[in-house]
């Protein structure tokens, strides 16, 4: 756990649905995406495991250690299909 | 190039810039929503796109092609939105001098992109019902 | 259908019967004159075809790869008569239900073209000599 | 050797230009395309042998040992070069 700060998320396919929008802000104190997907998960009853998802901090790929900093905009990526 | 879009590719203007004599091979590849899915009519398909982050993606795939196969160009669209079965929901087109390496250079391109770009799509059946699509390498890409 | 023409394969109308609702997976290849060959400068390639043994054989090889392959449509176009650098010599175009085939059909028909079907080339190079072009599996598959 | 017989002969690419006609008729006691093709090789200085030779008789593909008739229509094929 760190500060409390303000991100933005935007949710995608399976769990756009789950969440029931595609925007939000949401102040954590999550440290970074790892624990940040937890609390979604648990708040959410999300059904994907994190190791079926990967993460984009700022519009490109990170991991899920990545430090997270107020302003930020996270997106989780349930498993993709593209073609 | 690599564009996401929510207009037909059937009806784009596909010819890219081809002057360059040194381009002895050309190949063409469009994939199309099928009619069926795992014995079960669709009715339509739904692709879901972050555009930004698949455009971003999607450009170094065409960018790591061409320096790995040393072909002339490559360029893809993959479609955003509601598609009916025989719509086109991707195209890719690469150029190079010699024959051999367009079809590896294609291949390797609808690969890279089925795991790698954030599209997601969600067919609709004729009985009402729907399901995501789970790509066979999904499992394998996920962290 | 396999067809040889002395028309430009550019401006013919190559949309075939795509109806089919299980046709998943498009690829078309185009081969064009290159400008150069080992090192020369080419300023035209003459196509000399036995057209009818040429269109007989193109159409078995078709047979072959829908039968082997069990795509669903094979059609291919080759140039007869006097061409340019940049223009088409060669179009091939295979749909099949799913992807994989697409690629595998389209490079067998290419392959066996190659060395199946009576044609031969005559490069014209820029210092006024020219000479017939001995394909690469030429000699393997003569008898 | 066998009967004389009237054959048409058709040449392409090389073996047109060796030749210096496209199209000729020609009476021959030749068997079969193997005995056909010495024949024309040592009177026109064909430099193909005849192991980088193909042959068609009346519109398709056939052998070197296949017995010719009066009226056969023989090509022999160089090298192929398609694409």
């Amino acid at each position: 756990m760190s500060a409390a700060k303000e991100i933005e998320l935007q949710y995608f396919a399976l769990l756009r649905e789950q969440r029931g929008v595609s925007h939000e802000r949401r102040t954590t104190a999550a440290a970074n995406p790892r624990d940040l997907y937890d609390e979604l998960r648990s708040e959410f009853k999300f059904s994907l495991p994190p190791e079926n998802i990967r993460v984009a901090v700022n519009g490109d790929f990170t991991d899920f250690d990545h430090s997270l900093k107020d302003g930020d905009v996270v997106v989780f990526l349930p498993p993709v299909a593209g073609g | 190039m690599f564009k996401i879009t929510s207009q037909p590719i059937e009806e784009m203007d596909l010819k890219g810039p081809r002057a360059d004599p040194k381009a002895g091979g050309f190949v063409t590849f469009r994939g199309r929503v099928r009619d069926t899915s795992g014995g079960r009519r669709v009715v339509s398909m739904e692709y879901e796109t972050y555009s930004d982050l698949a455009e971003k993606e999607g450009e170094r795939i065409l960018a790591e092609a061409r320096e790995k196969f040393g072909i002339l160009e490559a360029h893809c669209r993959h479609r955003s939105g509601r598609l009916s079965p025989g719509e086109t929901a991707v195209w890719v087109e690469v150029a190079a001098a010699h024959r051999k390496e367009v079809f590896e250079t294609c291949q390797y391109i609808i690969a890279e992109l089925k795991y790698r770009l954030p599209i997601w799509k969600k067919e609709y059946y004729e009985d009402g019902d729907s399901g995501w699509v789970q790509s066979e390498s999904g499992a394998a890409s996920a962290q």
